[in-house]
């Protein structure tokens, strides 16, 4: 019998930690109870998830874990509504649903071959990572071009998984460049705001591919910047978030048009959305 | 499969073939004179000239309180299902029959299935009863379907003077006539003609709106001044959803009471500001201008997109029961529709 | 010229001089419907307008329920932009809409100075459901009015079917104890008496469900709320009901289940009449509005009434009064209260 | 064992027993159940105590609340008139509850499923007698079917 959509697979909280100074983000890694279940759970980075608790609902959070971490799922999520609250108290061990994967991931298909410019600003940060991890897993580094990170946070504290950021700016096979609006003591990378670092970086548009995930007021003015780059529409390639529920489009309300974010999405080309109406 | 009639005097022998199959729900009368769907067994007599059912049907498939999961001292689990066996809808008017084809679109037809609502889909029989008198606010026949539509149901049937005239519509309506044979007469030509005829008369009782271009012209009008008017006027209940054949938006909320109690999906309405609120604040469709649009927009335009499917069968009741008289065909005439 | 008629080009005549000489930005009124029976609002801003302006037997939506939200950008705070000034309203207000303009002004929901109220002296408007009853079998194609405020109804090929005004009127007009508007900068219509002017109908209403056993009171209630959809068109259609965010939709924490459990549709009922006490000026809105036929006045009716008795206050009556609920006396009845 | 085994086990071999949540002012009412413990004097032991503020902290809705989820009587107790810890909240508060109280049994639920009253900070006896007589009637009344919701 096909799988009942709505019943998540049961998995457990291996371990958390906080990611910021702020305290508000907290990552989490799970682990499915069933091996069987571990298998049957194959994304892509660029996918969601709805994580389910028993009396408080489900919410949907992108997966920040390459399907090269095989024996994991990482999220990291911001304390922010019920939901979230309650999942940043729960302990190790506990235990929690997984629905999923959900959602159109990035075009991978297209990224291949290509330069690819990833630009990430604050906790947005989560299936950036996983596209990362992923280019850089030595079975696939080699199916893509350079590949350039920029990532902005409000302060240093605030940036996410910091001890893989140093540890990538140490590798020459990408090109990671880290700003803040505020620098505190012991900063010592760029401060200003992610389109500044952009502009003086000039990535080549020819032959590149641009994923931007960030807050919408970053996201606006980036895409100004990348059209000012020369990147085409269908080359920039944005992430969205919806009030969601059921995550299959069914329940009706992440709709952006006729598109479902939940499905059609969320992964959206600037040139997909131009198309919609502007109801996000 | 060709036309059958059965003796309105038989009625009540093939409703007790059906109840022998199932649970069988007939138009009758209630206490304050309102026709519903009841069930059979407490049924008296079965009304067959009546207006449109205050509610659609849509809740017997889309029940407004569906157990989605059961949670039970840590464990989670799916709900057994329902021990009713087939149930039989008999009189259900065609608009509502052909609303179900919309809901099949969403439900059924994607990636993922709803098995909540394909089971009770799978095991409802709709037996249509062609509308020989339409009132006000229909325009069935102007969205694709009309009084004499079978599409949607299993079988359709026509109340004749002495006859209903019944034509399957589906294998599972042929299964049904075949099963209750002995009751049957193929119909004599007079009595398809008769049939006809009244259909043709209830045809030329609906004023029609066009609609056949709703998507593109939607497509233009997505930033017209009408939209702010409309929001103007809505008073934002839900009614119009509520009581629509084809309106499927549902929430999911956990019921909890210590360790034990479920995850119930409840319909739920465009209409409603918190529909679509984010847990941030932000809220895509801030104002009743949006979310009036949206709920056109969605039935005439992003459904024939997304489905070539109109979500609107013309049955009226938003427009009947709206609270402030709201139409959404004088909205549609305003879009040049 | 009937009395309507005559209303109805004196309502055009004030609402084309309010907005010609700018007195108003918008006009509220009400426009003929699609169908028979019924009016839709309509909110007039060009002078140009004024001849869709309806006054006919079946104005029986009350626009006070608009106030609020037509004030609400103009007293939004908290914001980074300046709130925009609060527009000047013209409205026709009839003897109970006026009621609930007269709460939203005390409650500070509307300010009075903004508004140019055209009261209608109001001889009781029609409910589209009871005369579609009247019909029985026959559908409405038209409807009008004659002389003596009898209503008539076009049905099938041409055919007039009068309906006497007292068989039609709403059933909150039967209890009218204010017909006409007290507060008004323009009154239209001559002054109507009030038919139940003790409110001794509602009374006798409440007393005869009182008189049944508790079992028996709330098996009727239960019976009668086993329709409610929780569409929640009751709120939406009610003056008083203009929270930005109702209790019954918050979802942190979530107070209520969000469906049609009988225990979740009692208390909705439950928290309305009580939110409504000493606050529902009677105009009936919420039982035109529901879908399903309840009878949603029944518990609110009775919390007005023992209001009345207790605190001696009746909603409606004077914007420059204390709300019963916001306010106490040291000698309040409390022979309610548990002893030992 | 755990807590709801505990309850289960309760409901298996025991017979019923009226669950009634109170709700009590934090100044005086809660201080008078304090007192009532530290007095040792005896009451039932069927109450759940829930501290507010305020007797003006309630909205009806907790009440309703607490019947829906299974409480079999509820009692909500404050400051006496001129009492009040802010002055007048337990006089707002008097309105509420007379209009609640009423409703309630307009509808058909039974009066003493919803009680009201004041108790002081002295008051440990009262505070008892007053949990005495509230058990008493709600055990006599039997379970709450009404507004409680099946899950």
């Amino acid at each position: 019998m096909e799988k009942n959509p709505y019943l998540p697979y049961a998995a457990h909280i291996e371990e958390a930690w906080i990611e910021n100074d702020a305290r508000d983000i907290k990552s989490f890694r799970v682990v499915f109870d069933d091996s069987a279940d571990a298998g049957a759970f194959s994304h892509v980075p660029g996918q969601f998830a709805e994580l389910s608790l028993p009396g408080m609902g489900e919410a949907p959070f992108g997966i920040a874990s390459a399907p090269t971490e095989t024996d994991h799922l990482l999220f990291s999520v911001k304390r922010a509504g019920l939901f979230t609250t309650e999942l940043h108290s729960l302990d190790p061990g506990s235990p929690i649903g997984v629905r999923g994967p959900m959602g159109r991931p990035f075009p991978w298909d297209r990224m291949a071959g290509k330069d690819l410019v990833i630009i990430g600003g604050g906790f947005a940060f989560t299936t950036l990572r996983a596209a990362i991890v992923e280019i850089l897993d030595p079975a696939n580094r080699g199916d893509f071009g350079s590949l350039l990170v920029v990532y902005g946070a409000r302060t240093p504290g605030e940036l996410l998984y910091r001890p893989e950021l140093a540890e990538w700016q140490e590798r020459d096979d990408i090109d990671l460049h880290l700003t803040v609006d505020q620098a505190d003591e012991g900063w010592t990378q760029n401060v200003g705001v992610v389109t500044s670092l952009l502009e003086s970086l000039k990535p080549a548009s020819q032959n590149a591919i641009s994923i931007v995930c960030g807050p919408p007021i970053m996201i606006k003015f980036t895409i100004v910047s990348l059209l000012n780059l020369g990147f085409d529409e269908e080359d920039i390639i944005l992430s969205l978030e919806m009030r969601m529920k059921c995550g299959i489009g069914m329940c009706g309300r992440c709709n952006i048009g006729s598109k479902y974010v939940c499905k059609d999405g969320p992964v959206f080309s600037r040139g997909e959305l131009r198309a919609l109406p502007v109801e996000y | 499969m060709t036309e059958k009639t059965i003796a309105h005097t038989d009625l009540d022998r093939f409703l007790d073939c059906l109840k022998e199959a199932g649970t069988v729900y007939v138009p009758a009368k209630d206490e304050a004179g309102e026709v519903r769907l009841a069930e059979a067994s407490n049924v008296e007599s079965v009304a067959l000239a009546y207006r449109n059912f205050r509610m659609s049907p849509k809740a017997f498939f889309l029940p407004q309180n569906q157990t989605l999961l059961r949670f039970n001292e840590g464990r989670v689990e799916e709900p057994a299902p329902p021990d009713q066996g087939t149930s039989f809808l008999f009189g259900v008017r065609p608009c509502d029959a052909r609303a179900l084809l919309a809901l099949d679109e969403v439900f059924l037809s994607g990636d993922d299935e709803d098995p909540y609502y394909k089971r009770l889909r799978e095991n409802t029989v709709v037996i249509a009863l062609a509308c020989e008198r339409p009132v006000a606010s229909c325009f069935c026949t102007s969205v694709g379907g009309g009084p004499g539509d079978g599409a949607g149901s299993d079988v359709l049937a026509v109340a004749l003077e002495a006859d209903l005239l019944l034509k399957a519509q589906t294998p599972r309506g042929e299964q049904l006539l075949s099963s209750v044979e002995d009751l049957l007469a193929d119909a004599a030509p007079e009595a398809i003609q008769q049939a006809e005829e009244l259909i043709r008369s209830a045809e030329d009782q609906i004023s029609p709106v066009r609609v056949d271009n709703s998507a593109e012209l939607l497509r233009e009008q997505y930033d017209s001044p009408i939209w702010e008017e409309a929001g103007l006027t809505c008073l934002g209940c839900g009614t119009c959803s509520y009581l629509c054949p084809t309106c499927h938006c549902f929430d999911i909320t956990d019921e909890m009471r210590g360790k034990t109690g479920r995850r119930v999906r409840t319909w739920d309405c465009c209409a409603y500001p918190l529909f679509t609120l984010h847990a941030s604040g932000h809220n895509p469709r801030p104002s009743a201008k949006e979310r009036w649009r949206q709920r056109i927009m969605h039935k005439f335009r992003y459904a024939v997109e997304n489905f070539e499917r109109l979500f609107c069968v013309g049955c009226g009741r938003c427009i009947r029961n709206c609270p402030v008289n709201m139409d959404l065909r004088r909205v549609l005439k305003r879009v040049g529709v | 010229m009937t009395a309507s008629q005559e209303i109805e080009t004196r309502l055009r005549e004030t609402a084309e001089q309010l907005l010609r000489d700018k007195k108003v930005d918008v006009f509220l009124g009400y426009e003929k419907a699609s169908l028979p029976f019924r009016t839709t609002p309509l909110f007039v801003t060009s002078p140009e307008q004024v001849d869709r302006l309806a006054w006919n037997p079946f104005c029986t939506i009350n626009l006070a329920v608009y106030l609020p939200r037509l004030f609400a950008d103009s007293r939004r705070g908290g914001g980074r932009a300046e709130p925009p000034p609060p527009p000047t309203v013209g409205i026709v207000l009839k003897g109970c809409d006026l009621r609930a303009a007269t709460v939203l002004i005390q409650e500070h929901q509307v300010p009075r100075e903004k508004l140019v109220i055209v009261g209608v002296a109001c001889p009781g408007m029609v409910d589209r459901r009871k005369a579609e009853l009247a019909l029985g079998e026959h559908d409405a194609l038209g409807a009008g009015e004659d002389g003596e405020g009898n209503v008539h109804a076009v049905i099938e090929d041409g055919v007039e079917v009068k309906l006497s005004r007292e068989d039609v009127v709403a059933e909150a007009c039967l209890q009218c104890r204010t017909p006409t508007p007290s507060m008004h900068d323009v009154l239209l219509g001559s002054p109507v008496e009030a038919t139940d002017g003790d409110g001794d109908a509602g009374r006798k209403q409440t007393a005869d469900f009182e008189a049944k056993a508790p079992a028996v009171r709330w098996a009727q209630l239960r019976e009668a709320l086993a329709d409610c959809i929780r569409c929640s068109a009751c709120r939406q259609a009610c003056p008083m009901c203009y929270c930005t965010e109702c209790v019954m939709d918050q979802t942190r924490p979530r107070w209520l289940g969000a469906g049609t459990d009988g225990s979740d549709v009692m208390i909705y009922h439950l928290t309305r009449a009580f939110h409504l006490a000493g606050r529902c000026t009677e105009c009936g809105a919420c039982a035109r509005a529901c879908p399903m036929g309840i009878d949603t006045r029944l518990l609110v009716r009775k919390m007005n009434q023992e209001v009345e008795d207790l605190y001696g206050y009746r909603p409606g009556d004077a914007t420059d009064t204390t709300s019963p609920l916001s306010d106490f006396s040291m000698d309040d009845p409390q022979d309610f209260l548990t002893e030992p | 064992m755990s807590q709801t085994q505990a309850v289960q086990e309760t409901a298996a071999t025991k017979e019923w027993e009226p669950r009634i949540v109170a709700f009590l002012c934090n100044w005086c009412s809660y201080a008078g159940a304090d007192l009532a413990g530290v007095s040792r004097i005896q009451y039932p032991h069927n109450v759940r105590i829930i501290r507010v503020p305020c007797s003006g902290r309630i909205n009806p809705l907790f009440l309703l609340r607490a019947l829906q989820n299974g409480a079999d009587g509820v009692l909500v107790s404050g400051c006496h008139p001129g009492d009040c810890h802010y002055i007048s909240g337990n006089l707002v508060a008097r309105r509420k509850f007379a209009l609640c109280k009423e409703l309630l049994q307009y509808a058909g639920i039974e009066p003493e499923r919803v009680q009201f009253t004041w108790v002081s900070a002295s008051e440990g006896g009262r505070f008892a007698s007053v949990i005495e007589k509230v058990v008493d009637e709600v055990r006599q009344l039997g379970p709450n079917d009404k507004l409680v919701k099946k899950l």
